[in-house]
């Protein structure tokens, strides 16, 4: 339990990469890019848990309990964000990119070379 | 208890995450990381990470997926091609 | 083991079940994979209550609710893209004796107030969306 | 390079990272041990500010350059979006097939969406209080006013969509965050410093600045997520490329480009 | 007002002018919604000016030291040292150029969003302003995240084109994986330390001895920022997209975003990783010297292979790279003030030969070396313009990309002796490289070209042009941006001014001690006293004779224009610029491997 949710994280994230490096299809390989940023999210999160620790909202709760790391969830907050950003964008080049190569796989496009 | 169930929940994201990754037709992978979504967000919550776990799952289970999809759509959508989601990509050419 | 134990246990229940679930969204048939979607944030849904309970923190239910109302207009939007909407008595039938397996201990435990509107709120958004979305009504729509 | 090879040049380089992450693991304090100066430190910060949610308040007080970054890159991602999916030279819009729904999903859809929009708005209105705030707001707000599309279709949502105030809303909510930290200046302080009254903790009108730059997101997301996925939308149901089949291309009168503005006056 | 209370100014101006002209955009002419963006664009400019010319007063004395929101220690703190406010105050003024180079450039704004474009250029500007003034890890992530965001909109911009649009996708993945292994890395540095802030992480660190952990850490945030500056082997995506980009987002890209990358290393190393609880000092050097000559040696010999003009031009790009790579490899004060003076007077370079290619582009429909052959004798000062930039490129005395050539190869000849060699080879190369596409296009020297068989993979320079039509005349912008950004090249080189005050930033951003006292105690930082770089006999002649063998190899391939073996010896290198996504990302995770191994004697 020490260490598994640091683990978790790192496979996440090599699973995704590898998703990315053998993906047939750009639709996919950004949804693996989605894959591979979630393990920032878990690794974030696991680095800011403290055991019996409670959210840092304390509206139904006292203020002298003990709580978990409040910046690591805003940071991961700013992540999820860039997250989704980064993938509505992708996406758009890929609509764009079908229309003009004709194509979503990798290995057709060809025009840029050496 | 609380340890019990964030294991459980890291090794859904875990598993969510391979399937996603390992589901090669978008479709498919679309639904699968509308499933990590909603994982992350259980996580998150058990985590003690209510604020994060909303926000995945806003953009996690719905808004990704949802683009995913539709950009599917548009690139499925040629002429002569039917609508059929379980087309593999590669054929289209 | 202490109440809130005993609340988180009750949250493993539905979390165990996604296992399952997972499986069904990753390898089955495009109704298979609505039918598992439909169940993800029914599931999902109950675990997080639970949960919220078992943490002694109302607060975190507003992401339960979130996921009642995400959760079916996400199955709907699939059914519309995948033209299908699969008749799921699992479904149904999970959704009617799970929620109200869920939700009317919940309340009988946080007592009455604004909190037990919010769980009997969220119990009937659950109850609806999964409901509506797991009777066939056909095609999800034809292409728009 | 062939498959085979790029498979191990990736083989070889995981092998690495694996190795190195795994060390750095192991290094790491034990999961769920050691507390952070910094998250104490903010803890004690946002209780000074009245602000009872302390993510809200690193967020949008403590580390609101932060989120003035974030909600730029989103900002900047939909303006991209809207720019990348534009209709091109060679293609037109076709009117979408009216869909036929069935009346058991439209009316739930029909009865959902006001309740999900309340919802949005309830999770940005008690974003300095409890779980949630502008950005998971907005955009359940946002998705929620696509219910409109499975109740009906389409045209439907298009109806009650004006773009074109969207995207100004978008921008309006990114001047607001930029403003509201000029304004602090002006006021003598540091940019985007909470200069506001703090209010009593867990109320709605608590934390200063805090509510203020959390409605600016809420705008923003809202109306940035609606004019995304309208783009997507636009082209997965109504541009056509050419000698793309599809439904009829749209008369003369409205054929002049891009339909919002056409639409908007009708 | 407070010189720090401007820093936030410098980010936020441009944001504002940016919303401004989202949110007019659909109403208002093409001219006004220019002129809008200028003005915005120029305000920064002046802002991050003014903190400069106060910041940068020679002299002992603190920089200015800003925390946004007013939470001293608790929020993210904005440094204006010389050296960061200097990049600030030449990203902002390459903005401006760029928008006045792009004044009624493109054909047609995208229907109805006419203010799109500056509004994109305007957001980079903050992103980029705001990266090279933070203090803080994270705010540098997420200034790092919008640069990318925004960048890779802008490659895409012209989606009528196949090219732009891949390129920007090849850019956008490898970036985006590259700053989530940034974050993975800040996420472990916070493990550890519980700070964010460079100066709390970087004291913190100190507290113990550096293990396994530290190391992971730099070696992912470092592999963000070097895909950022494009070191080998995370170089792929920059040609693919420098080349296909807009003429004025190129401009941007290679003049300014890739250094910013460099900046990122040079600035995270100095105020986090350099003490004893860090990455020593040796290891370092050799992590970063090893990739800095390996990225300057392959970007100089893709340059020399290539004929389509902006792949060229990108590939010089990185070959640049590498040689600032290694001038922050050295570790030397020297080091950084003459790699600080090179970027200044690079940007200039690099961006006037970018315009002048746009210029090629709108009047011929094409950027291609071989069909070009002779074409543009009729354009004699946009020939002129070329060479001298190309001159300037390979580091001719007086420019400031000579200067910062001298100083940088002197200061790192004191770590080996041949680096100044590989400077002067690199610079020849590349500079020899842009005067034979210059002699051939402009002059119609020597043999046309033939193209060469169909085996080798190549990319070929047709393209649309940007303006629309073709032009017929060319209008004044067009040119006298280039000439302007040239001049200013030759003023960083001649003015003694510049040269003090970037000695003076040099020295303090090498002071990691005096920064952390800056920053977290308030106390005025020193600077410890070094000698300004300045011109020396061993400088000069170095310049001359680099300027020299680049006219030498570009009149020799012009004469002897049949391929020799150096292409069949590099036809496996350029293989592996494959455009395929899957590759770059393969490699990325290789090329953190080989960071690892590089380090891995860091760890006692």
């Amino acid at each position: 339990m020490t260490v598994l949710p640091y683990l978790v994280a790192g496979w996440i994230f090599l699973i995704g990469v590898y998703g990315l490096v053998t993906s047939r299809d750009l639709i996919h390989a950004v949804g693996c890019l989605a894959v591979t940023q979630s393990s920032t999210y878990v690794l974030l999160l696991a680095v800011g848990y403290r055991d019996g620790g409670t959210a840092p909202v304390f509206a139904d709760a006292p203020t002298d309990s003990r709580v978990v790391d409040p910046v690591v969830q805003a940071l991961a907050l700013t992540d999820i964000v860039v997250g989704a950003t980064v993938t509505a964008l992708l996406l758009a080049l890929v609509v764009q990119l079908r229309k003009r190569h004709g194509t979503v796989d990798p290995d057709a496009l060809s025009e840029l070379k050496g | 208890m609380t340890d019990a169930l964030i294991v459980v929940a890291l090794l859904l994201v875990a598993g969510a995450a391979t399937a996603a990754v390992l589901n090669r037709d978008p479709v498919r992978q679309a639904l699968v990381l509308s499933f990590l979504g909603l994982a992350l967000a259980l996580l998150f919550t058990f985590l003690q990470a209510p604020d994060v776990a909303l926000s995945q799952l806003a953009v996690g289970s719905a808004v990704t997926p949802l683009m995913i999809l539709l950009t599917v759509r548009k690139v499925r959508r040629r002429p002569g091609s039917d609508d059929g989601a379980d087309e593999p990509a590669g054929r289209e050419r | 083991m202490s109440a809130s134990d005993g609340w988180l246990a009750a949250a493993l229940v539905p979390l165990l079940a996604l296992v399952p679930v997972l499986w069904r969204i990753a390898h089955g048939s495009p109704e298979d994979r609505l039918i598992g979607q439909n169940l993800t944030s029914l599931l999902a849904g109950l675990a997080l209550l639970l949960a919220a309970q078992g943490f002694h923190r109302t607060s975190y239910n507003d992401v339960a609710l979130v996921v009642s109302v995400l959760g079916p207009t996400g199955t709907l939007i699939y059914a519309r893209f995948l033209d299908v909407l699969p008749d799921s008595r699992l479904v149904r039938w999970t959704a009617l004796v799970g929620v109200p397996a869920t939700v009317l201990p919940l309340c009988a435990a946080t007592g009455p107030g604004r909190a037990m509107v919010k769980l009997l709120l969220i119990g009937a958004l659950l109850i609806a969306g999964s409901v509506v979305t797991s009777t066939s009504g056909g095609k999800g729509g034809v292409t728009a | 390079m062939s498959a085979r090879a790029r498979l191990w040049v990736f083989l070889v380089g995981a092998a690495g990272f694996a190795a190195l992450f795994a060390a750095a693991c192991f290094d790491l304090p034990a999961f769920g041990t050691v507390p952070h100066p910094y998250g104490v430190r903010a803890v004690r910060a946002a209780l000074s500010h009245h602000t009872a949610n302390v993510i809200a308040s690193v967020n949008f007080d403590l580390r609101a350059f932060d989120t003035l970054g974030e909600e730029t890159i989103l900002f900047s991602a939909v303006l991209g979006t809207v720019v990348l999916l534009r209709q091109a030279r060679d293609e037109h819009r076709t009117d979408p097939e009216p869909a036929v729904v069935h009346p058991r999903v439209r009316r739930f859809a029909l009865l959902t969406l006001p309740f999900a929009l309340l919802v949005g708005l309830y999770v940005i209105a008690h974003g300095q209080v409890s779980p949630g705030g502008g950005f998971q707001g907005g955009v359940v707000a946002a998705t929620a006013l696509h219910l409109l599309y499975i109740a009906a279709d389409y045209r439907a949502l298009e109806r009650v969509r004006p773009l074109a105030l969207y995207e100004i809303g978008e921008a309006a909510g990114e001047a607001a965050y930029v403003i509201t930290g000029l304004a602090a200046v002006l006021a003598g302080s540091a940019f985007l410093a909470n200069v506001l009254p703090f209010g009593t903790l867990a109320t709605l009108s608590s934390g200063g600045t805090v509510p203020v730059l959390n409605a600016a997101v809420g705008l923003e997301v809202a109306s940035g997520v609606v004019v995304l996925l309208a783009r997507f939308l636009d082209q997965a149901v109504e541009i056509e490329e050419p000698g793309e089949d599809g439904g009829s291309p749209r008369g003369s009168g409205d054929s002049g480009g891009n339909g919002d503005d056409e639409r908007e006056r009708a | 007002m407070d010189t720090a209370r401007l820093l936030p100014l410098v980010v936020a101006v441009p944001l504002l002018g940016a919303a401004v002209l989202v949110a007019t955009g659909r109403r208002l002419p093409r001219l006004v919604s220019d002129i809008v963006g200028c003005a915005f664009a120029a305000v920064t400019a002046a802002t991050a000016l003014l903190v400069l010319f106060r910041a940068g007063r020679p002299g002992p004395g603190a920089y200015p030291v800003e925390w946004v929101s007013g939470w001293r220690r608790v929020g993210i703190v904005l440094v204006g040292d010389p050296l960061g406010a200097g990049l600030a105050a030449l990203v902002s003024l390459l903005v401006v150029a760029v928008l006045v180079y792009s004044w009624r450039y493109f054909e047609e704004p995208p229907r109805r969003h006419t203010g799109s474009f500056p509004a994109l250029i305007l957001v980079f500007q903050a992103g980029m302003c705001g990266f090279a003034l933070t203090g803080d890890l994270f705010n540098a992530f997420v200034f790092f995240e919008l640069m990318g965001v925004v960048a890779y909109a802008l490659t895409g911009f012209r989606v009528e084109e196949p090219k732009p649009l891949q390129g920007a996708l090849a850019f956008g993945v490898v970036n985006s994986l590259g700053g989530y292994a940034t974050l993975l890395g800040i996420t472990l540095l916070y493990a550890r330390t519980g700070e964010l802030g460079f100066a709390q992480i970087g004291r913190r660190l100190d507290t113990e001895g550096p293990d396994g952990l530290v190391l992971a850490a730099f070696v992912l945030v470092t592999t963000g920022l070097l895909v950022k500056a494009a070191a080998v082997p995370f170089h792929f995506w920059l040609p693919d997209a420098h080349a296909v980009a807009p003429t004025p987002v190129c401009m941007l890209l290679s003049g300014v975003m890739v250094e910013l990358g460099v900046y990122g290393v040079a600035r995270v190393y100095w105020t986090v990783f350099s003490g004893p609880g860090g990455l020593s000092h040796p290891d370092f050097t050799r992590a970063l010297l090893v990739l800095g000559v390996l990225t300057a040696l392959l970007g100089a010999a893709m340059c020399w292979q290539q004929r389509h003009l902006k792949r060229l031009l990108a590939f010089s790009t990185v070959a640049h790279t590498g040689l600032f790579l290694i001038g922050v490899a050295v570790l030397t004060p020297e080091g950084i003030s003459g790699t600080a003076l090179y970027v200044l007077g690079h940007a200039g370079v690099k961006a006037a030969l970018f315009a002048c290619v746009g210029v090629l582009l709108d009047r011929y429909a094409t950027v291609d070396e071989h069909e070009l052959f002779g074409r543009a004798r009729e354009l004699p000062e946009a020939g002129a313009l070329f060479a001298v930039g190309g001159l300037a490129l390979s580091g001719l005395p007086p420019f400031g990309s000579g200067l910062g050539k001298a100083v940088a190869e002197e200061a790192a000849g004191h770590t080996a002796a041949w680096l100044p060699a590989l400077y002067v080879l690199v610079s020849a190369v590349t500079g020899g490289a842009v005067l034979r596409a210059g002699l051939r296009i402009f002059a119609g020297a020597g043999r046309r070209p033939r193209d060469g068989e169909e085996d080798e993979p190549e990319t070929t320079g047709e393209e649309e042009p940007e303006t629309g039509g073709r032009l017929r005349r060319i209008p004044v912008p067009l040119l006298a941006v280039p000439a302007a950004l040239l001049a200013a090249s030759l003023a960083i080189g001649v003015i003694p001014a510049v040269g003090s005050a970037v000695g003076r930033a040099g020295a303090l951003f090498t002071d990691t001690g005096g920064y952390r006292r800056t920053v977290l105690d308030g106390h005025a930082a020193a600077a410890p006293a070094h000698p300004p770089p300045h011109w020396q006999l061993t400088g000069i002649l170095l310049g001359l004779l680099s300027a020299a063998l680049a006219v030498t190899l570009a009149t020799l391939a012009v004469r002897r224009p049949a391929r020799t073996g150096t292409a069949a010896l590099l036809a496996p290198v350029r293989r592996l610029q494959s455009g395929h996504i899957g590759d770059y990302v393969a490699w990325l995770v290789a090329g953190t491997a080989l960071l690892t191994v590089l380090t891995v004697p860091g760890v006692r």
